[in-house]
């Protein structure tokens, strides 16, 4: 059942417990969901088709680990699931989940490519009274009516600490550049904001002298380091918007003959493998997590929604934040993916 | 000698003359003082030329004298660097053929400017569609486009594609269209360059009646017996200038000649056009090219063709009765459902390159579409097919090279700025030779020629015969499919050549016959 | 009235009969279906891939599928639409993609700065403006197709960012707004599609400017020789193609009900491949509508069924999937079409 | 009567003279302008430091876009070319056990392979080369992942490394390796049989059946050495990024590598080819790059810039008009 599109560890930490999402909030009203009141008709998760719907490539490890996570618990519960990947294209994405309907999948778990460009989809989902549980990124709509709830990261909380990190790093302030998510993408919007506006706020000693966009992209990353690096010899830190654009950066820091973790502190977002490995040995400064193991909260969300009890609409997972102290044995326990 | 007929005073023609005319009318269209260059050559000097209603006006000179550029120039292809363009006694600087199109100016470029892809029917009537309910009637289209072309002599579905027509067919299309349009100008260059005598004829009563209708027609053409049939007038241009404007009966042939080529007159008729000596050739021994039976679904119904060494082999037949097909046939360029080929004895690889091996060469009939290769120079061009032969581990030998460019370029007298000019600035007499050139660098043993002498000048195609000839005296066959030169089994044509009877009495013609007949 | 036929009125030369006999038109009914099929190889190749889906793929043949499959595409399928055009005048057009998404933030954003009016106008007059643009620079500065357009995917989109805030203020078409109408439900996108290619269809087929770009994707120094307006033509055939993909984008926005961003990359290729399916050369001059709706399709059910079987080994497979189907397809489709080959 | 007619060119600098100056060498002056506007900006953008990280990133375009020439001189196109940088960087990691230099052998076969099944798609089977090789890009960069598994592979050999990151006498080894690249392909072009073929089956490939050429061989080589240029600029591209990431790498590169063909001179109706203006191009394009980004322009702002001086480089350098 290997699909080549999981690396070799993610398996081992989505099966690992201390790896596992751990909500951190349910959001302030506390509202919760049932199927009566969103109109759905009671079924039985086990004798129906589950629809996942994913938003991108799954050569991301993040993507990876996301899908094996929802497939694996699928399976571990005895669920039928089918499953689309969109590849970074919202209409493609509309169509993958108007397909599944149409294949007869009765509850839907979508991962959306974005928070707007989904309403067909999901209008049609709803006329035919097929619940949709989102994951990972928001999509605009009422919970309980558009879809029962979303269960993500809080980005621009992320973001925050990232910025935090940032001025613990560079306590005597300097220059620093932004690596920046795809354009148009609101996670990467969320990590742009979080981060400038925690800076404005609270270290006024740092300033970003180079914002520009690297689109989640290693190798772009890297270039876009080694330009920035020419313009602005004097940098001080980096803030990636994913890990991958951090590898990407430190990789150009150190062609130019300066060393990460000493001569530029470099802060990323996602907790992958390999960043963390280099945040334990003191190449990264520190890592903020995006945990991409939904299968267990998504399920146990689902199957509370066809309880009396219901589900939460808003379940901010708890993001691990590594940093010198915890990285290395939290590589132990392979609770990184 | 051909007489020359048919040049009656324009004043004899009283639809020609405009009311209350004079004996001579004014110009319909004229030049004065035209130049034009292109890098590295001056095309056209100081050009003054006129033609009048009701006229038709020959305009004759050597290959690469300027004509097609001065008709490019008069319907708005080239911009002018000097002089005007006037039309009925009025400026007209025609921004685009489209604009010449619309002040009624008619033209049939020299080399057919059709779209190929397209369908007969639609070439014939693009732009000028009868509609219905503003949309296009193609019922109607197709039904006129049929009837047209009959009157042409070519029974064709119109909704064919233009391409899969023979040269020749594909003339009279763009004659057909040319003369659909409403204009007080028609402009020929070189319209009959690839039309069998019989199609000439069409042609000639068409312009007899565009003439009666007091519409001006401008003819270029290389066939000088040609002119004294249906022209009126005559302007000849040497190197981009006019060096004789006259009445057409006023000047004789050799008169003619020498005026293009800047000879003496006594000098022309002591030698000829050029220098050549009639070529004796024995023909002997086993053939050098032996087809047999060959059948192509549709277009070849079981052709058998030998050329024996020193022999000249007319292909005989009308528009597409599938000569051309035949040419290619033999040279492994186009797949057979029948038949065999032997070359030299033996049957080769049904490729162009292992035929070129076996010494069996071919001139295309389409230089435009299968010959030159426009934007490489002359010398890449002459040199293309001899490259495996000029080339040692893969480099090319430069010297070689060279030595060959040099070689056929003075001898064929390619008119060009230089070896390294591109060839699709030449003129297209001179493109002519240099695919000429092409196929005699690689020292055939048989010369596949189809409509070798397409709208070369009078110099020239004796300069052709005479190359063609003197390879069969070495030894070679070769193999033509021409009318002018070879005889039609069924139309034999005088040749503006005296060479013509030696020729055809060397020449052996085959018939082929077509499918579906 | 000079129109002449040699034959006809006194003084014209009795034409004697040529004596070439190649009227071809007696074709039997078995040569004019092998006609067709050699000019509709992406169509016969659709057939052939619809059959075998149906016949072999639980699930493809259900009503509810093929409405999702001509829903999904009924916008999109529009770009390729355009896209003919241009190609059959031996052009490319690369913006399309960046034109559907610039059209949709246009139209949500006029939906809610101005209303209907705005929503539908907007788009449609700068992607006209655009394509002008760009088929000015083609036809008249003579620059070449690919890279203009090249240029005008990356202008398309910088604009788009720039205006949207480096794409991340996404504009909501308004609830309620009249707007929504144009692109709601199943069957109003997938007719409105079925319209347009009709329309496009009596374009190409029916008037002088369809037959120009034949003409000028046939030869395009004969078409100038022939006294066409070329330059004209050109300009013309970039400004509907602009404006079609805007329109497409606009129809979109209407249908996600918002202005997304990050929409309509690499859709220029997806459209090129359905136009070059379709039987469309790449060289111009040769192509139909009928072409490019089968070529639409194809991709379409391809997609469909790499969904359906190949997801859940990830996206890998279905790009290895994808290419290795497209591969099969134009090798049916290029032996189907032979006729093409010059002789 | 007139032998062949050779008459001097008129020693007048009129405006065609420019427009022929433009057009041979615009792209080299606008590289000078666009150096000559940055060192103003920043002087030490006029450094040798500078120099290497621009070599670093453009080499691997400007190798791609040698053989993207190759392949447009004969009227094609080759999209598969990013998807083979993929594949070459999967396959290194891959065969990385048996040593880099076979890795690297393997990868530049991997290249070969690939553009042999497009050559004998365009050649033998007469699919139009924009769809056989949209086909491929597809398909290979799915196969280069799958073969790769998931995530990016870090490759830490010194070998591979130092041919994307080390230099010899100052220069960087990718720069030593492109310009011998560039000099073999301006010879083979100007010198040999294969490259007057080349441009004779692209002016028209009719004429040159007929003329005897081996057309379809040509045609295929072509794509295979387009495909071989494409797997090393994949080495490359994985030495300087230190790891293997089949599923990003090569993105977008025949849009690069077709810009720079482009700008640097060779009409993509083929006929033609300037493999230095291509080299020219490929710079040209990664200055324009540099400047943008090292100016921390934003990216809608970076991509409306870039549309335009595009277009302005190829307007400057446009060929002369039909007219
Ligand atoms: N586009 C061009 N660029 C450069 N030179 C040109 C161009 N067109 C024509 N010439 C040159 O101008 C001269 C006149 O050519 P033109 O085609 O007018 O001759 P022509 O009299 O029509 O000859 P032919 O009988 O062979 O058709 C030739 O020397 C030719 O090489
Ligand atoms: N007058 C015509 N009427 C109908 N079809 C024609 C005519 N002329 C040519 N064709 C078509 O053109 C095709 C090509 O013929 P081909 O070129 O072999 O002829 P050809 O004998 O070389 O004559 P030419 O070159 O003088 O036209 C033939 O298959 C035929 O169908
Ligand atoms: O960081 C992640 C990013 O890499 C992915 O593309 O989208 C989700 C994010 O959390
Ligand atoms: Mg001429
Ligand atoms: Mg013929």
């Amino acid at each position: 059942d290997d699909n080549g599109g999981s690396s070799p560890t993610s398996g081992a930490a989505a099966g690992n417990s201390a790896a596992a999402q751990q909500v951190q909030s349910t959001g302030s009203s506390g509202t919760s969901c049932t199927y009566s009141t969103y109109g759905a008709e009671k079924v039985d998760l086990k004798n129906v088709t589950v629809g996942f719907s994913q938003s991108e490539s799954t050569s991301n490890p993040f993507r990876a680990t996301e899908t094996q996570s929802i497939t694996d618990e699928a399976k571990r519960l005895g669920i039928k699931l089918i499953q689309r990947n969109a590849n970074a294209n919202v209409q493609q994405q509309n169509t993958d989940i108007q397909d599944m309907i149409a294949q007869g999948a009765k509850v839907l778990i979508v991962a959306p490519e974005n928070s707007d460009g989904l309403a067909p989809a999901f209008a049609q989902a709803k006329a035919k009274k097929i619940p949709i549980l989102t994951i990972d990124r928001t999509v605009n709509g009422t919970a309980c009516s558009d879809f029962i709830g979303f269960i993500g990261s809080d980005f621009a909380g992320q973001a925050k600490i990232a910025a935090q990190d940032m001025a613990k790093a560079l306590p005597d302030g300097g220059n620093i550049a932004i690596l920046q998510g795809t354009s148009g993408n609101n996670v990467a919007q969320a990590r742009t904001d979080g981060f400038t506006k925690e800076i404005a706020a609270s270290s006024p000693n740092l300033k970003v002298v180079a914002s520009q966009t690297a689109n989640f992209d290693q190798a772009t990353g890297q270039k876009v380091m080694e330009q920035i690096l020419q313009s602005n010899p004097d940098i001080k830190g980096v803030y990636a918007e994913n890990d991958t654009m951090a590898l990407g950066a430190i990789q150009a820091i150190k062609a130019a003959g300066k060393t990460p973790g000493k001569d530029i502190q470099v802060i990323g977002i996602d907790g992958t493998e390999d960043a963390v490995k280099d945040v334990a040995a003191g190449v990264m400064f520190s890592d903020v997590e995006t945990n991409p193991r939904f299968g267990p909260l998504a399920f146990q969300a689902l199957t509370d929604f066809y309880s009396d009890k219901g589900t939460p609409t808003n379940v901010i997972i708890a993001d691990h934040h590594f940093t010198k102290d915890n990285a290395q044995q939290a590589l132990d326990n392979g609770d990184v993916y | 000698m051909v007489q020359p007929q048919g040049a009656q005073p324009v004043a004899a023609e009283p639809t020609a003359a405009p009311p209350g005319g004079s004996p001579a009318p004014a110009p319909v269209l004229e030049v004065t003082g035209l130049h034009k260059s292109f890098t590295g050559v001056h095309a056209l000097r100081d050009v003054d030329f006129a033609v009048r209603p009701g006229e038709v006006h020959a305009l004759i000179g050597e290959n690469g004298a300027g004509k097609s550029t001065l008709i490019k120039v008069m319907t708005g292809v080239y911009e002018p660097d000097e002089g005007e363009v006037r039309l009925r006694g009025e400026e007209a600087a025609f921004a685009s053929p489209l604009a010449a199109q619309e002040a009624g100016i008619s033209t049939i470029y020299q080399e057919v400017n059709l779209v190929p892809m397209m369908s007969v029917a639609r070439n014939l009537f693009l732009g000028r569609e009868p509609r219905r309910y503003g949309l296009i009637d193609s019922t109607r289209m197709k039904r006129e486009a049929r009837d047209i072309l009959r009157d042409y002599g070519v029974h064709v579905n119109p909704a064919r594609p233009l391409r899969s027509l023979g040269l020749g067919a594909q003339q009279m299309v763009a004659i057909a269209r040319a003369v659909q349009i409403d204009a007080r100008v028609v402009i020929m260059d070189e319209p009959t360059s690839s039309l069998e005598a019989r199609e000439v004829e069409t042609l000639f009563g068409v312009i007899r009646r565009l003439r009666a209708q007091g519409i001006a027609i401008v003819y270029v053409s290389h066939r000088l017996d040609e002119l004294y049939q249906v022209c009126d007038r005559v302007t000849v241009m040497r190197d981009g200038a006019v060096v004789r404007v006259d009445d057409m009966s006023a000047v004789d042939r050799i008169t003619l000649v020498s005026l293009m080529l800047g000879r003496e007159i006594g000098d022309v008729r002591k030698h000829g056009a050029t220098g050549f000596a009639d070529a004796e050739h024995q023909v002997k021994g086993a053939p050098v090219v032996a087809a047999h039976d060959l059948q192509r679904r549709h277009q070849l119904d079981g052709v058998s063709v030998d050329i024996r060494p020193g022999e000249v082999v007319g292909l005989g037949g009308l528009l597409g009765s599938g000569r051309s097909e035949t040419a290619k046939a033999i040279m492994g360029a186009l797949p057979l459902d029948g038949g065999t080929v032997e070359i030299g004895g033996a049957t080769t690889r049904r490729t162009v390159a292992a035929s070129i091996r076996a010494g069996v060469v071919m001139l295309p009939e389409d230089r435009k579409l299968e010959g030159i290769v426009p934007s490489l120079s002359v010398r890449e061009n002459i040199v293309l097919a001899a490259l495996p032969r000029i080339t040692r581990a893969g480099l090319v030998d430069r010297a070689k090279q060279d030595e060959i460019v040099d070689y056929f370029m003075k001898r064929l007298r390619i008119k060009a700025s230089g070896p390294d000019q591109r060839v699709s600035e030449l003129s297209g007499g001179n493109q002519q030779k240099v695919l000429l050139a092409r196929c005699l660098c690689l020292d055939p043993k048989a010369l596949l020629l189809d409509e070798p002498t397409r709208g070369i000048d009078v110099g020239a195609k004796a300069e052709v015969q005479g190359s063609s000839t003197s390879w069969p005296s070495r030894g070679s066959a070769c193999c033509s499919s021409r009318r002018s030169w070879t005889s039609s089994s069924r139309a034999p044509t005088a040749s503006s050549c005296s060479r013509t009877a030696a020729w055809s009495a060397s020449s052996r013609a085959t018939t082929s016959r077509r499918t579906r007949s | 009235m000079s129109t002449l036929n040699p034959t006809s009125g006194p003084g014209g030369p009795t034409v004697p009969d040529a004596g070439v006999n190649v009227d071809v038109t007696g074709e039997t009914r078995l040569e004019r279906i092998t006609g067709v099929a050699q000019q509709q190889g992406g169509l016969v190749s659709l057939v052939i891939v619809f059959v075998a889906a149906c016949a072999f793929s639980d699930g493809f043949a259900d009503w509810g599928n093929f409405q999702s499959i001509l829903v999904g595409n009924a916008y999109t399928s529009l770009l390729a639409l355009g896209m003919t055009f241009v190609i059959l005048t031996g052009g490319i057009d690369l913006s399309v993609g960046s034109m559907f998404a610039l059209g949709g933030v246009l139209a949500a954003w006029g939906s809610g700065h101005g209303g209907i009016l705005v929503a539908v106008l907007l788009p449609l007059v700068v992607a006209a403006l655009f394509g002008l643009l760009q088929g000015t620079l083609i036809a008249k500065a003579r620059l070449a197709p690919f890279i203009v357009t090249l240029a005008g995917m990356l202008f398309a989109r910088g604009l788009l960012q720039a205006i949207s805030a480096e794409g991340t203020d996404t504009y909501l078409v308004p609830k309620g707004s009249p707007f929504l109408w144009l692109g709601d439900g199943t069957w109003r996108p997938i007719l409105t599609a079925v319209v347009l290619f009709v329309l496009g269809g009596i374009l190409l087929m029916r008037t002088r400017f369809g037959q120009a770009l034949f003409a000028i994707g046939g030869s395009e120094n004969a078409a100038l020789l022939m006294g066409l307006p070329v330059a004209r033509t050109k300009v013309l055939v970039y400004v509907l193609s602009a404006t079609v993909a805007g329109a497409a984008g606009m129809l979109n926005a209407s249908r996600l009900q918002s202005g997304v961003t990050n929409i309509g990359v690499g859709y220029e290729l997806t459209a090129i491949a359905a136009v070059i399916i379709g039987g469309t050369l790449l060289t111009g001059g040769a192509g139909s509508i009928l072409g490019t709706a089968a070529g639409v399709l194809l991709l379409a059910v391809i997609q469909n069924l790499i969904g359906v079987h190949l997801s859940q080994y990830g996206s890998s497979a279905s790009d290895l999937a994808n290419g290795l189907f497209l591969a099969v397809v134009v090798l049916i489709q290029t032996t189907l079409t032979r006729v093409r080959r010059l002789p | 009567m007139t032998d062949v007619a050779v008459r001097p060119t008129p020693a007048v600098l009129d405006r065609n003279r420019v427009i022929t100056w433009l057009q041979d060498y615009g792209v080299y002056a606008a590289i000078v302008v666009l150096i000559a506007i940055n060192t103003a900006i920043k002087p030490s953008f006029f450094s040798m430091d500078n120099f290497r990280v621009q070599a670093f990133q453009v080499v691997p375009v400007l190798i791609v876009a040698l053989g993207m020439a190759l392949v447009i001189t004969t009227e094609g196109i080759d999209l598969s070319v990013g998807a083979v940088i993929a594949l070459s960087s999967a396959v290194i990691p891959l065969y990385l056990g048996y040593g880099p230099w076979l890795s690297i052998v393997v990868a530049l076969v991997a290249g070969c392979v690939s553009g042999l099944l497009a050559g004998l798609m365009v050649a033998v089977a007469n699919v139009q080369p924009i769809i056989a090789t949209l086909a491929l890009m597809i398909g290979l960069r799915g196969f280069a992942v799958i073969l790769n598994g998931a995530s990016a592979k870090s490759v830490t050999d010194e070998t591979i490394g130092a041919l994307g990151l080390d230099s010899w006498f100052g220069i960087p080894q990718e720069v030593w390796i492109a310009v011998v690249l560039v000099l073999v392909v301006a010879f083979v072009v100007r010198r040999t049989a294969f490259g007057r073929r080349l441009t004779a089956i692209g002016d028209n490939r009719a004429a040159s059946a007929l003329a005897g050429l081996p057309v379809k061989r040509v045609l295929v080589a072509v794509y295979v050495i387009s495909g071989l240029f494409a797997a090393i600029a994949g080495v490359f591209l994985v030495g300087h990024g230190g790891y293997a990431d089949p599923s990003n790498y090569g993105l977008n590169y025949e849009l690069s590598a077709i810009t720079a063909v482009v700008v640097g001179g060779t009409p993509l109706t083929g006929g033609r080819i300037k493999v230095l203006g291509t080299v020219a191009g490929a710079v040209f394009m990664q200055l324009v790059a540099a400047t943008l980004i090292q100016n921390n322009v934003k990216n809608s702002y970076s991509q409306m810039v870039e549309a335009v001086i595009i277009i302005g480089a190829v307007y400057a350098a446009r060929g002369r008009s039909g007219r």
